[in-house]
């Protein structure tokens, strides 16, 4: 296995291409060697696309009996030193929860893919966010934390794979990314980046690949009968999940500067958010969005510098309500933090949101305040 | 100029790539686009559809529920869908499948014979190519440069000896856009 | 060649236009419409009036839309005139309607 | 019109002289079904709701469905249901057997979630003896999902997630489970029928019959396989569905009995 | 099934038990109709238990093959109508993450075991908290919520079974229990109280108990396709989760009449931060203990309320710090919230939390303020 | 002194003239085992680093511990190993082969990790024929959690969860997997083995080498089962529980190839 | 009897007395001490010159605390000096260690 | 008085079951009483121990790591749980299992041939009974007549046959104290 060699960097190439294919194709570019998945609507395209391509590229592909044996072979998989993921949608992930509680104690990196459909039960295969407590306060058992991306676009389906891989082989964690199903099934337009992985992926020497002679055997367990062991083990997590909160937020923040009102919004629910405020700016309401790109670590920060300048927040959800207690934690009860959803995979419309923005900021909120800021995005990476 | 347009009908139509190519089109020209099949068990059923966005500014939403134009490829599609329709708005539809057309007065209605267009083209199959000439036709949201290039991509290698009469297929449509329009009173017989 | 009377329904609404009802009556009484229903589907028709009652198209039928009539064994009925043999639930004021009686000198029982 | 001798007319009644000898049982709600057209669960459906009502037991019989394409059963049979995660409908059908002894119970499932992800539940309910029914839909493919392959794909079909045709090295054999229930000493009626023709379906529907009459003698586990099509997962009209069925699954999946009371029968095919 | 005489009333009875079989003596006396389990410890007594004594006495006690099959017996069980339960620990609790889902979202009452171990993973087996994510927050995909409580004693172990059988059936919801490792393992006083559970079971008329002529048949499923039928019932839920906090929440005061500090604890924890309190109170602090004993719905309420007053709150978990961000929600940033707690199976001691309380309080916290408060224990029902 | 005869004295070294025909191989980590006294376990962990020492691949061997009394295996295996969650070693050891083709994979499960919770592993592993060896010990019993019911519980056998006996009708019938895995087609080399006596142990060492042989050979996948004691969770001195073993254990799980080189062996006993 | 001279070793402070070495030697040669290790059990000693190498004891000894030693076939070593047949590797102060020598005698390879 | 006591040996000594007699006696004396088995996986080695907790007050943790008196039943637990005894507090041993004696100071320490006189008594299973006398001859924090009271809640019915042994293997424990404590010098030889 020369995994440093698996993918040759390529130049970059625009397509349009489906959410979940541009991830599959991301994937193979982000030199993954092994995939393991069950099917299940909203995001089977990512198990055929690298049924096809994958293996074509050299990639070992395999549907197996159930999400249970695939979050297993994952952890044997990476394990053994690969790159190496699967993917899924909600109750599929639901299954895979013990297993990613296993692979967090035992620290192996890895790579989780939630294209997330309306819950609860087998609910809808239309898209939805109701997995957010899931993904960011465990699913599982004991403590632990994926790293959680929200991408928003085709190209950030692409992107975070890079990104969640790098990012699960620097810490010796489990990247989960969470998508919806729209983001999974949509066509748009995505670059790929040059990337190669022999650039990314680090030693293994932790890895279960043969102990040979002159080093001690490396064993991959979550077992630690003993609590003061147990204790250590925790400690320790607890210390890397304290890094990764120090060093990888990554959050995208839009018309910050005089705003009064923030939508708060993540993946599929802050591009429509984003209109929205495009369209209450217009209006002449000064209002600002902030999208978290990663669940976990959450932007806390950001919320707490801005609280003390804004009127209100407002959380925009495709879910009943389950990131505003983050949002809550963030504002610290200085300012008011409102929320409005959808639910069971029906999706906000721009119109609805700016609504609940004109609801927010009063109907007398300043005239003349009618100036169409433009608008700047900075994709900020805290401390990092 | 934005552009939503839903097209729905039966699998085999070519629903899906009918789509494809125009939002192919867009990016090609620039334009900001999204593309985004149905994928419920209706498809079950046998019925398909998708919305494209063609779209100056960053597409929020690639759901949406109301659309500039409709495209009905069959019966079933166009009972759901006609409502959908923008007022203003334009719905083209497929004539040899439709039993009950459409009663509104508020959009532009037109009725396309592309089945018999793809067969006197001596290619079933291309229909939905007949109803993107006539979009093209309608709206020049996109140009008949890039559909042309989209055709290449959207179409599997292996189809790719189909390009020309897949050419023959937009052209047709773009001019029956004449022809269309004038026999539209006809059509609401 | 039919010894015993038959006769079938569909329910042409709901029918999908699988076929196996066709492939499946040995009397070859059934065939696919070259009209669709609302759903857009050929669907079957009964094409003869040598069907025999003999439940075939009933039985592989996956929708459940055909109804199967018979003579009854000790049958008065034997000989009544062959009527309706499709049901039309989905008519439609553009539909053209076109019923035509059997001719009697057809019916052999 | 095309054909002259296309008749059609509003008739609602039972023509004149005529006794109806097949109609639509009551047992079926009359929903229209979601199937794909001359897709097999349809017929399995009516059998299950022909015999319901010909033992008079509709009242009486609590059904889990499954996820796959069957999900909506529930649907189309009138009868109490419930609806079970991918793969658990064994266990759900043992929650139930167990609370209610003396009602009938089955679970309907396809081969995805019978025999893939729900292998555990569906061997220890055969093991444990259950006294229920399972109607195992196989039509070789994940219908409900858009044509993946199933633990019963045969070697060499295609499918969206075998595009070259299944491989043994990467995804392994067919998976004959019926036979490995049929070893089962909790197993007491496995057979292997199919829905394709009119004497497929008879036989059948006396199989569902013979099932349902153990389940009320308390004889424990039964298994109908019914080897079945997918026109929409397998790309083919239903017509050459079922003939491709004939000529390739019922060589892998030989039709007939595995075990009959009790007694494990002589293997057929390979 | 004659499901409201299966147990007869029984005289109140005191005895010295585990938590584990007086939670299944409490079962078989609360009307349990079926047990499905699988052995883990430190939860196995459950099962031995009820194999022994639920059998004798009519119960339906099934070892099955999995926790998974387990949780599916149960929605088959409870869904044809019986009062059903399950029990296991953190491992196996997350396998049972989808079919709790399923349950919520079916609307299936019936009570459902965790008697918490340290993780994540295989962890130990020792007692630990860090399963309170998971149970407050939703384990599963999407938007639901079990009852969750949290048993503080062996007699609460035995008290809540009744609760939570009759709260799942009064909501048509699944009820969780909460426990850890050492409250299913230790001995302790217990007191049976009189039940008659005909007085308790309601009628269940949407069971599938085989549809009678004259009733529509009775359908339990998750699944609803369209996007606006999932919303509505999302909304549905969401109701009953409204009505839920507004009538059930439950907790446990001490002291709090002029506290300045307020220790906040559930279960195991809960005890141990009790005495220290009351160690504490003997120096002569001004700290108080709140006992959330629903989890879900959480006491948020009587937070809001001390806030104003309060100059510190310590949060005292046997995890990394889970609680600590509904505390926080409930003092809205009024207030700084601190945390002690101890991981992976080791509980903290009473001097330690002392310790803690003494570091908050300062050292100068006002002489003459040593005088012993009697403790006044108050467990309130919040509107109800 | 009670007994003249025992005589306990520091030797380190060989004794003089003497040559060692047995001792702990290097591939054991010498870290006492937390069994307890007389269990199989400890026996057959010592056979399989015999095995990788004689082949020398210790070096390319990873093993796969499951949950259950030999979840610290890896405490005493010296070479790298995964501990698996419970139940789920066949996934684990899928993911390891699948992505180290070249080494020697095994997993090692009890019977409730691998016919209770892990049947759906178990089974689909064999079924695509990996090609690696699992090694299977059947107590009849859940040793590690305190003696619960195992599928492989005898009929009538008292444990934890069956203080009657167990019962067919409440918990199904022992479940004899390995018969079942032989079916299937993927299996190559199916055994059942003891350790209980030195005959037995020196048979079970052998199979284990086959074993391992095939997996270098990649003729797929193999499995050893074990039928073995649990002194403890029976409730017996070791010396009678392996007494016990063969008058009990051996009827239902009879000793000898199930499978060879992919063919199936008649079968011997019920 | 025995034809071929051996020896055993026991970890005594690993072994767990679980009896399964005597009753797998064929010579009868091993007993249970009734001493206990550290850890409480009744280890295994040798109690017999009799010992054949056999190798079955440390076979079954799922601890495998014993090593087994015979006369190398080309043996020089035959008649050697039996010694110390046990390891003692938990020596306390307070235990009393006896050590007797084999007769010569009865050696009789 | 509060008295939190470990009991620790091998599994067949009654390890448990000591504890639950003194743990049912302090509840029939009205006290607080908790009582806490180990259950980890080194009870596969066959160890087992228990905690007793009988106070005054409610019992906050069940699980202490120091405790007011120790009682050994063989080397592991000795060697283990020797610095767990709070200082003053007092340990008790089975004699006929230790080979290395403690060597605290700053504690009571009272070697127990409880074996030997469980022998005497003709019962081999007894000799945490005489354990159990000998505490009660050390404390009060529970009565006698609880104890015994407590021995029929705790045997199984079928061995309520053996309530009588019982009760003589605790009042001859109970009458050992004075013979063991001044025999204390002698164990530290
Ligand atoms: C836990 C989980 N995993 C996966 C799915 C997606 N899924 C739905 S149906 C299905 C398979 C259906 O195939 P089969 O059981 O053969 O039924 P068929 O549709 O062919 O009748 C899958 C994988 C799901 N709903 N839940
Ligand atoms: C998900 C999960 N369920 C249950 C357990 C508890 N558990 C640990 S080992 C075991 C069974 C052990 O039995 P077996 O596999 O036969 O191994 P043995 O101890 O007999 O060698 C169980 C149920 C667990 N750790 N994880
Ligand atoms: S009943 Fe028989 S003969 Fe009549 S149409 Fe049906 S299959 Fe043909
Ligand atoms: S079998 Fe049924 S659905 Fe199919 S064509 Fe015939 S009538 Fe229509
Ligand atoms: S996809 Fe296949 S199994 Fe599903 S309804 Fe269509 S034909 Fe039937
Ligand atoms: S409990 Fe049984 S299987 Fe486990 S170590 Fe002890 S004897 Fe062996
Ligand atoms: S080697 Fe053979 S003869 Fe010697 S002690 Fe061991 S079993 Fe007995
Ligand atoms: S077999 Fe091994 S552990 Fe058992 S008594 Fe003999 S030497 Fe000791
Ligand atoms: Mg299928
Ligand atoms: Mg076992």
């Amino acid at each position: 296995m020369n995994r440093k060699n698996a993918t040759p960097t390529e130049k970059p190439d625009i397509r349009l291409m489906k959410g979940n294919e541009a991830l599959a194709e991301a994937a193979i570019r982000a030199g993954c060697q092994g995939y393991f998945g069950y099917p299940i609507t909203p995001q089977s395209e990512v198990l055929e696309y690298l049924t096809e391509e994958g293996r074509k590229r050299g990639m070992v592909v395999m549907q197996v009996e159930s999400e249970l044996a695939a979050i297993n072979m994952v952890y044997g998989g990476a394990g053994a030193g690969a790159r190496v993921m699967t993917s899924s949608s909600s109750p599929g992930i639901s299954l895979m929860q013990e297993g990613i509680s296993y692979i967090a104690c035992a620290e192996i990196p890895c790579l989780v893919v939630n294209v997330n459909r309306g819950g609860p039960g087998l609910g809808t295969i239309q898209p939805a966010q109701g997995d957010y407590f899931q993904a960011t306060k465990g699913g599982g058992h004991g403590d632990y934390h994926p790293i959680v991306l929200a991408p928003a676009s085709v190209q950030e389906m692409a992107d975070m794979v890079y990104l969640g891989f790098d990012l699960a082989d620097k810490y010796r964690n489990p990247t989960l990314i969470l998508a919806d199903g729209a983001l999974g099934q949509m066509m748009e337009k995505v670059e790929f980046p040059e990337y190669n992985p022999a650039d990314h992926i680090p030693e293994k020497p932790w890895a279960t690949t043969g102990k040979p002679k002159d080093r001690e055997r490396n064993i991959l367990t979550s077992l630690h009968i003993q609590p003061e062991k147990m204790e250590e083990v925790n400690r320790r997590l607890q210390k890397k999940y304290e890094t990764i909160c120090a060093n990888e937020v990554r959050y995208q923040l839009v018309h910050a500067d005089d705003a009064e009102i923030l939508v708060v919004a993540f993946g599929l629910a802050a591009r429509i958010s984003h209109k929205a405020v495009e369209m209450a700016r217009a209006q002449g309401i000064r209002v600002a969005l902030m999208r978290p790109i990663t669940l976990y670590p959450y932007p806390y920060d950001v919320l707490r510098r801005m609280k003390s300048t804004l009127k209100g927040a407002l959380v925009v959800e495709m879910n009943a309500g389950q990131m505003i207690e983050d949002v809550r934690l963030g504002v610290e009860g200085a300012v008011p933090v409102k929320y409005f959803g959808r639910m069971g995979g029906i999706i906000p419309t721009p119109e609805e949101v700016l609504e609940e923005i004109r609801r927010m900021s009063g109907d007398g909120h300043g005239a003349g305040d009618g100036h169409h800021h433009a608008m700047h995005d900075q994709i900020l990476e805290e401390r990092n | 100029m934005t552009q939503e347009i839903l097209i729905a009908g039966f699998g085999g139509q070519g629903v899906l790539s009918m789509g494809m190519t125009l939002a192919y089109a867009g990016m090609l020209d620039g334009k900001e686009v999204s593309w985004m099949p149905s994928y419920g068990p209706e498809m079950r059923g046998g019925t398909a559809n998708c919305i494209v966005i063609l779209a100056d500014e960053p597409v929020s939403s690639p759901i949406i529920t109301s659309f500039d134009t409709l495209v009905a490829l069959n019966q079933p599609s166009l009972d759901k869908f006609e409502k959908a329709v923008k007022k203003g708005g334009t719905l083209l539809y497929e004539k040899s499948t439709i039993i009950t057309p459409p009663t509104r007065t508020d959009i532009t209605i037109l009725p396309v014979d592309a089945a018999r267009e793809a067969e006197l083209l001596k290619n079933k199959k291309i229909g939905n190519m007949i109803m993107v000439g006539v979009f093209l036709g309608l709206n020049d949201v996109v140009s008949v440069d890039s559909v042309m290039r989209a055709l290449e991509k959207v179409l599997p290698e292996r189809y790719h000896h189909l390009i020309p009469v897949n050419r023959d297929a937009v052209e047709r449509g773009r001019s029956l856009v004449g022809e269309t329009v004038t026999s539209l009173e006809e059509s609401h017989e | 060649m039919a010894s015993v009377r038959g006769n079938v329904q569909v329910d042409i609404d709901t029918c999908k236009g699988c076929e196996l009802c066709v492939e499946a009556c040995p009397q070859d009484s059934l065939q696919l419409s070259e009209k669709v229903n609302a759903q857009g589907y050929h669907y079957a028709v009964l094409i003869q009036d040598n069907c025999t009652g003999c439940e075939n198209c009933a039985l592989v039928c996956p929708d459940a839309v055909i109804t199967v009539y018979r003579t009854p064994k000790n049958s008065a009925g034997k000989n009544a005139k062959r009527e309706a043999v499709a049901t039309v639930t989905n008519v439609r004021a553009n539909m053209k309607i076109t019923v035509e009686e059997l001719p009697e000198g057809k019916v052999d029982l | 019109m095309d054909n002259p001798r296309e008749v059609e007319m509003e008739t609602v009644s039972c023509p004149e002289g005529l006794e109806v000898v097949w109609e639509k049982p009551e047992t079926l709600t009359g929903n229209r079904m979601h199937y794909c057209p001359g897709c097999g669960h349809g017929v399995v459906h009516k059998l299950l709701m022909e015999v319901l009502k010909e033992m008079d037991i509709q009242d009486k019989t609590i059904g889990v469905a499954p996820v796959g394409c069957s999900v909506f059963a529930y649907n189309y049979m009138n009868i109490d249901m419930q609806e079970a995660a991918h793969g658990r409908a064994a266990a759900v059908a043992t929650g139930v057997r167990r609370m209610l002894p003396d009602k009938f119970v089955f679970s309907y499932q396809g081969d995805g979630d019978l025999a893939a992800i729900g292998t555990a539940e569906t061997i220890h309910a055969a093991n444990r003896g259950e006294n229920f029914l399972v109607v195992f839909i196989n039509n070789g493919i994940y219908g409900m999902t858009g044509g993946q392959m199933a633990p019963t794909t045969l070697v060499g079909m295609k499918t969206s997630t075998t595009p070259g045709g299944r491989d043994v090295e990467t995804s392994g054999f067919p998976f004959n489970i019926s036979r490995l229930i049929a070893m089962l000493p909790g197993a007491y009626y496995v057979t292997r029928q199919s829905v394709h023709t009119p004497g497929a379906v008879r036989k059948t529907k006396k199989a569902i019959r013979k099932a349902f009459e153990h389940q009320r003698d308390r004889k424990g586990y039964c298994l109908i396989e019914v080897v079945s099509n997918c026109p929409s997962g397998w790309k083919m009209t239903p017509v050459v569905s079922n003939q491709w069925m004939e000529e390739n699954m019922f060589p892998s999946y030989p039709l007939g009995d595995l075990k009959t009371d009790g007694v494990l029968q002589p293997l057929k095919g390979n």
